[in-house]
Order: structure tokens, then C-alpha cells, then sequence
């Protein structure tokens, strides 16, 4: 698959993830593409610079330097949206009133800890809300191609960057497949490329199981 | 009561070393103008508490520029490459904080809180040397409160007495600045006589604020343009 | 997507046992309608968590006259006169906060803060037992976080989605206690359709209320007096 | 005097203290007299459920309920008013953005030290924002009649009632004189009725002194 194809295949399935009515953050990256494929679905879009209720980018001409979202892209808002400060912002995320956040990460363990803010052998000088969320959001979508580009797996026994905090994330959907994580360790929810799950277990490294309840179609 | 001054009056609020609380993500609700007026003292070693340091060459990053800032307190510096720069020689301290941290040490220190506690960040780097606490069976960090100097903020509208609202996401950072500092300065886009803003809606109330000054500074496009 | 549901439905979503956030101010801003709903249900041994137990006979008064309340944690019930009587009786328990702690302690709640420092209330007989911590010099107390099963806030305008606004001082504490709960149910005096509220003006965002309820009170005078 | 002329004297001399443009919290009882005695000054009163720009009691006819003050006493709204909720009207209390609180004592110790909350013999149900506003305004002026119904002095040694924290009030404006304090202790600043500071010590059963800066114009 070509990388902009991989990224479209793990925002559709992060798309199917969402529920009608929720309150969603979604990180730079990839997790920006998953409204292109809601499909009716009404989620209603968060960002932690004072809004709830962002709609798409604008035209060009349209375009207003005040209204941008967390990556600091301009966007438009949408009938029944709200404006807010940074601390009542971040109230909403902490507090727990956001459903869904998907974000990027550069590494996932087996037990859903995630890496998302300090790359390596580089300065830490940003981190953003990404530690907020992580930690607040009632959900937690990790939303990443399963390979770095370097041929690394993203999803380690032990995460060698460092933490984005103790709260452990509730799927990882890379362009390989879905994983679950519960205190048994991670599973696979779903095959998303032609690959069998051997396959996969020898690309990360280890050993990967089905989820319980799920039941693979291929 | 009016509080409506010129911007060239501002500059004598401000003095070497000062704590300056600044509204503002990237170039959106950043006080343009005020920053306009620092530059043109000779006051330095200024502690700057901001989400980053300007955006595009505006805003705080050229106050960074002209040397005047010793320490940033903020949540992401990352895309302004020249601090982080400066970082690395040791010519610039930052302190980094989650964003949702630094906005809630922020209303803290405006609300008359000493500290308080949270779980961002419990058992990562930025917890390194925090109080841990166990309330409930979850684990909490301390953060101490942060206050300020001089807040420097931007709204969208202010009457003579100092009431504020704001304009979509350049809200931002600018109520809880304005909370949290000795002497509170708002740039504005428009002035409005007292009774023009509806009790309802106003954001900021104009006890926070000691002094209003008209922004030099428009958008036009996805810009803002000095213009008067 | 419509939160807007009849009021006898709320009913299920109240337990013996629970703690209950609830708005206002004397009886400005009290959740009339969800209060008489609780009063045709079974359930009791309820916490409640408001500035004082209703007023002038209306509002909470009628729940503890009901017998449903086991405790209150408030910060003025010196007025309500039978509440006094039942606490001094031991058939009431009263959990006292000086208001601005209380009103903090709910924001908290609601904002994943476990617990804060205030320097309101060292010293005095509401400080025994707190933890005292000294920040910068000063001594503080340290207050917990209070979060809520269901909260009960009244609101002046709702759209379909959540969105409230409120109506001068009947705002006090409705929208820190829609921040706290699993459930919160709000009881308006007018729905709107999504978009008819402006963003720039909306004081509680939807993502906080989960239901929202026609009030059957109405203002005559200066009494609200049940109508519909 | 009578009483309402006591309470009159008391108000008029708070209302000197006071300067254009603070933001004053005006606690129940005397206390909300001071406006009548402002003679042009503006000042903007706040009311710790949710209001900065108080204006006078509303026509009957013209009453809302829901607009009331901290007594739960209806109210109106001046030019330039702002509404807000608890969490943030305390915030400007307790984060001292509150200019001049002025509050009814039960009893203030030479130091300052005042006690306004919890009546004795009586059960303690109620303490409202009086913590805050002592702890949190910038200055903190105390208007009683300086004797109690029962004759006792409300400027005491040591206080006997229960305290409202360890923050030390500026002024005591009683209706006999005007009291500050320092380290040093009490001090008379000026004298209101027919009396001399002799008879005055008398009374209220210690030592009183004239503040330094202050020429006794009787």
C-alpha cells in the first residue's frame, strides 16, 4: 500500500470506532482524516485551543488567523459549536467529558502505554496537550502506521521512548491491524492487510493472539 | 473610569526580570501590539509564560529575537526553532508543562490556589521531582500555581471599564491571563462606550483589567497586518 | 442527536444512596421540575451537594421534608430552619464549607482535579482535620474534590443538543455542577433548535449535559410558581 | 443616637474609605447602607453569586427572581455589569481581585483578627462566602456598632467566638470610632460620637491609643 493509502485504511477503521453523538479530540496527523469517513455519523469535534464543534478546513478564502484548531491549521465551526478558554478546554479533556481521543503515537507496549511526545536523541521541548489526553480522554484510539520508517514496530514489549503517562490506551489501529489492550496484554481485534497473524506476530517480534471475541473473516 | 490608554503609555508597567504572563496560541489572541511596545524598552531577563514563543517570526518570538528572554513556561516550544536552539547552548531555561497544566496552574494562581493536584503526567518525565499524592486510590501530581508580573492579553472587544470578550479559538490562554498578574494589559480590536457589551456574555470582567489599548494590528487574509 | 426527553423520564436515573449535585442559589436557579419528579420516586438516603437546602419552603426544603435526605454538604443552612432542627437531632448530616470552597471543590471534580490549596478557612474551626501545606510562605489548607452521581442544574435556555445558557444570577452554581456528575439533567425554560445559540455565548457546552427537561415553572412576581 | 443613626454613621464613614472605581463586596446588614453615602463615587459591587455591577433594590413591581444578591435579597444591574458563576465569583474573591470587603463582626481582637460567622450556644450551619471575602479581598473593612446588645465590646483582647481565619482586617468603623490595625496592634483613627478616648478605653476595658498619623479634631 502507498502511505497515503495506509493512512486512509486506518482512519476509516478508526471512523467505525466512533458513535453517533460523541465528543472526539482528534491529534495532527492522521487522526485528521477520520471525518471523511463517518458516513452520516454525527461526532461532535473537540480541539483543546477553545472549541467544540469544528468543521472542516475552509476555502482559502475564508480563512480566519483567529479560528485554527490544536495543530494551528485553520478551520470553520458548526451549528451548535461552543468557544471556551484553554483552562475550561482542558477542564473538558481532564475532567473526563471527551469520549473518544485518537491520536498518533511512535510507540505502543503490550499493555497500552504509549509514547507520543519526546522523540528520541531530540530536545523535549513540546508536549502539548498530548499528556492531557492520554490521561483524561474516557477512551484512547492510537491511530499509527504498525511500522516506523525504519522498519521498527511501533508496537514493543516495553516502550523505549519515553512515556506519555501510566494511563494505558484502549485500541491501536495501525495499517496491519487492530489491537486491544486489557491487563492480559495486547490482542488482535482485526487483520486489516493481507497478512495471517504469524506473519504478523514474526514482523513485531512476538507472539500475538486473537482477541476472545473476535472471530477473523479471512 | 476609563481605562482606555495609548500603547506607548504601557511600556513604563514593565521592568527587567519581570514574570509576563502572555496570551495567545501560535499568532491567534497574541497580544501583537503590546509585544510591539516591549520591544522598544530596554527591559530584559523577562520570564515569558506562554503555550509557545510566537509563530512565523511574530508575536514573542521576536521579542526572543532581540534577547530579552531569559526563561520560557510553556507547553510546546517545538516548531519555534531558534529557542529551541538557544536551549541547547544554554542561552534560554524552559520549563515545560502539559498544556492542560499550564493553563490550570495559570487559573490557580488568578483564583487565589496554592497548588493542586492531577494525573497528566503521573510517571513520566515531567512528573520528575513533583509531590506525588494518592486521593481515592488514583495517583496525583502537585503543580504549583503560576502567576505574573504583568499579564499582556488580546480581545476582540472592550469597554471603558475594561470588560472583555473575545473572538473564536484567539480566546485561547487570554481570560486566565488575564487573572493571574499585578497589572493586567488587554489589546483590542474595538473600544465600546460602557452598556454597549451585554452582562451575559462578557468573558473577562473588568476587575481583572487595569489598562485597554487599541491593537495596531488587522487581519487581512490569514494575516495580521500592522495597519495603523 | 436530542437530549430533550420528558420529565417523568428522568426518574430512572436517580438511586437510593446517591449523591446529587444540585444548582442554585437560595431558589434562584433551582431545578424546580426535576426536584418535584424526585419526590414521586422511592428512592432516599441522598447526599446533597448545594449552597443551602432550598428556601422558603420550595426547592430541596421539600426533599428533606420528604425524608429522602441523608446528608447535605453545603455552606449556609442557617436558614433552613427544620434541616437545622433534624442536624441537631442527629437525623441529618451537614458537611460544612465556606462557599467559595465548596464551588471549587465541584469545579475540581469536574475538571480531573483531585484536590487544591486555599488559604480560605486556615485557622478556623472548618480547618480541623485538613491537611496544611505552605506554599511561598503562606499556609494553605487542602480541600478534595467533590463529584457527583447525578447532577440537577437549571438552566434558562437549551438547544437540542445541551448547549445552556442562564439567566443573570440564576447562573451561580449550575454550570460547575454539570461539570461533576456521571448523569446531568438539565430543566430549561426554553429549547431552541441546534444553532440558534450563539458559541461565542454558550456558558455550558453540550458535551457536559446528557438530558434536558421543559421546566413546568414560571416566574410570577417574584415567585416561581408551577404552570404548565 | 438611635439605632438606624448608628448604622447611618457607620455606612457614611465606610463610604470615605472608599475610591472611584474599586470593586467592593458588601456583606449583609450595615453594610449595604455604604452606597447611599457614595456623594458621585462609582464603585462597582459584586455579589458572590455571580455579579460585579450591583445596582440598587428593583421596584416591586419590577422584581426578578432570579437576579438576587448574596442575602437572597433581589437586586438590579448597573452599565458595565457582568455575570458568572460561583466557581468564578470566588475566584475574584479568593484570588484578591476584590478591592474593599466590607463585613458585619460579631467581635474583632486587637490585632485584627475578626470573628463573623459562627454565633455561640448556637449550632454552626452556616458560613456562606465570610471566609472567603476575610481571606481573599484586598482590604477588609468590618462595620458593626461597637457594642453588643448586651453591652459587651465587640473590640476584644482575645477573641471568644470562633474565628474566620487567620487574615487580619484593616479598619473597624464602629459607631463610636474608627479602629486600624497593625502589628503593633489597635489603633483609634477617629473618633464619631461625643467621647474621648479615655471614656472610650473605659468601655470597651483597655488602653486605647490614637494612630500616629492621626490629629484628633476634638
Amino acid at each position: 500500500m502507498l502511505s497515503q493509502d495506509k493512512r486512509n485504511v486506518i482512519a476509516k477503521r478508526i471512523a467505525q470506532e466512533l458513535e453517533d453523538g460523541q465528543v472526539v479530540n482528534l491529534g495532527i496527523g492522521v487522526p485528521t482524516l477520520v471525518p471523511t469517513y463517518l458516513n452520516g455519523k454525527t461526532v461532535h469535534l473537540q480541539t483543546e485551543n477553545g472549541l467544540l464543534g469544528m468543521g472542516p478546513a475552509p476555502l482559502e478564502e475564508e480563512i480566519d488567523i483567529d479560528l485554527m484548531n490544536a495543530g494551528k491549521e485553520p478551520v470553520t465551526y458548526l451549528k451548535g459549536a461552543s468557544f471556551f478558554n484553554s483552562a475550561d478546554s482542558f477542564a473538558l479533556i481532564r475532567g473526563g467529558h471527551v469520549d473518544v481521543a485518537v491520536l498518533g503515537i511512535l510507540q505502543v507496549d503490550i499493555y497500552g502505554e504509549i509514547a507520543n511526545w519526546a522523540v528520541p536523541n531530540q530536545p523535549i521541548l513540546g508536549v502539548g496537550g498530548a499528556m492531557d489526553l492520554v490521561t483524561g480522554a474516557k477512551k484512547v484510539i492510537a491511530a499509527a502506521t504498525l511500522f516506523a520508517k525504519d522498519g521498527t514496530s511501533k508496537l514493543v514489549k516495553e516502550l523505549t521512548y519515553k512515556t506519555s503517562g501510566a494511563r494505558r490506551i484502549d485500541l491501536f489501529v495501525s495499517d496491519y491491524a487492530v489491537f486491544s489492550f486489557t491487563d492480559e496484554g495486547v490482542k488482535v481485534v482485526e487483520i486489516l492487510e493481507d497478512v495471517t497473524i504469524q506473519e504478523l506476530s514474526e514482523k513485531v517480534g512476538f507472539t500475538l493472539e486473537y482477541a476472545h471475541d473476535y472471530v477473523p473473516n479471512r | 473610569m476609563n481605562k482606555v490608554i495609548e500603547s506607548s503609555e504601557i511600556r513604563k508597567y514593565f521592568k527587567s526580570g519581570d514574570q509576563i504572563l502572555t496570551g495567545g496560541f501560535g499568532i491567534s489572541g497574541t497580544p501583537l501590539t503590546i509585544i510591539d511596545e516591549l520591544l522598544e524598552t530596554d527591559i530584559n531577563d523577562l520570564t515569558i509564560v506562554s503555550n509557545n514563543l510566537g509563530d512565523n517570526g511574530q508575536g514573542l518570538h521576536k521579542l526572543f529575537m532581540q534577547g530579552k528572554i531569559k526563561k520560557a513556561i510553556g507547553s510546546f516550544f517545538t516548531l519555534n526553532r531558534e529557542a529551541v536552539i538557544a536551549w541547547s547552548k544554554g542561552e534560554l531555561e524552559i520549563e515545560l508543562l502539559p498544556q492542560g497544566t499550564l493553563a490550570e496552574a495559570i487559573r490557580s494562581g488568578g483564583a487565589g490556589i496554592g497548588g493542586f493536584y492531577t494525573k497528566t503526567a503521573v510517571g513520566t518525565e515531567l512528573a520528575i521531582g513533583k509531590e506525588e499524592k494518592i486521593i481515592d486510590g488514583e495517583t496525583y501530581i502537585f503543580e504549583k500555581a503560576i502567576k505574573g508580573d504583568v499579564a499582556i492579553i488580546k480581545a476582540a472587544k472592550s469597554d471603558r471599564l475594561g470588560n472583555l470578550v473575545y473572538h473564536t479559538t484567539a480566546r485561547n490562554f487570554n481570560p486566565v491571563m488575564a487573572t493571574a498578574a499585578k497589572i493586567v494589559i488587554a489589546e483590542v480590536d474595538e473600544i465600546l462606550e460602557v452598556g454597549e457589551l451585554n452582562p451575559e456574555h462578557i468573558v473577562t470582567p473588568h476587575a481583572y483589567v487595569d489598562y485597554v489599548i487599541q491593537s495596531k494590528y488587522s487581519k487581512v487574509g490569514s494575516e495580521y497586518v500592522e495597519s495603523r
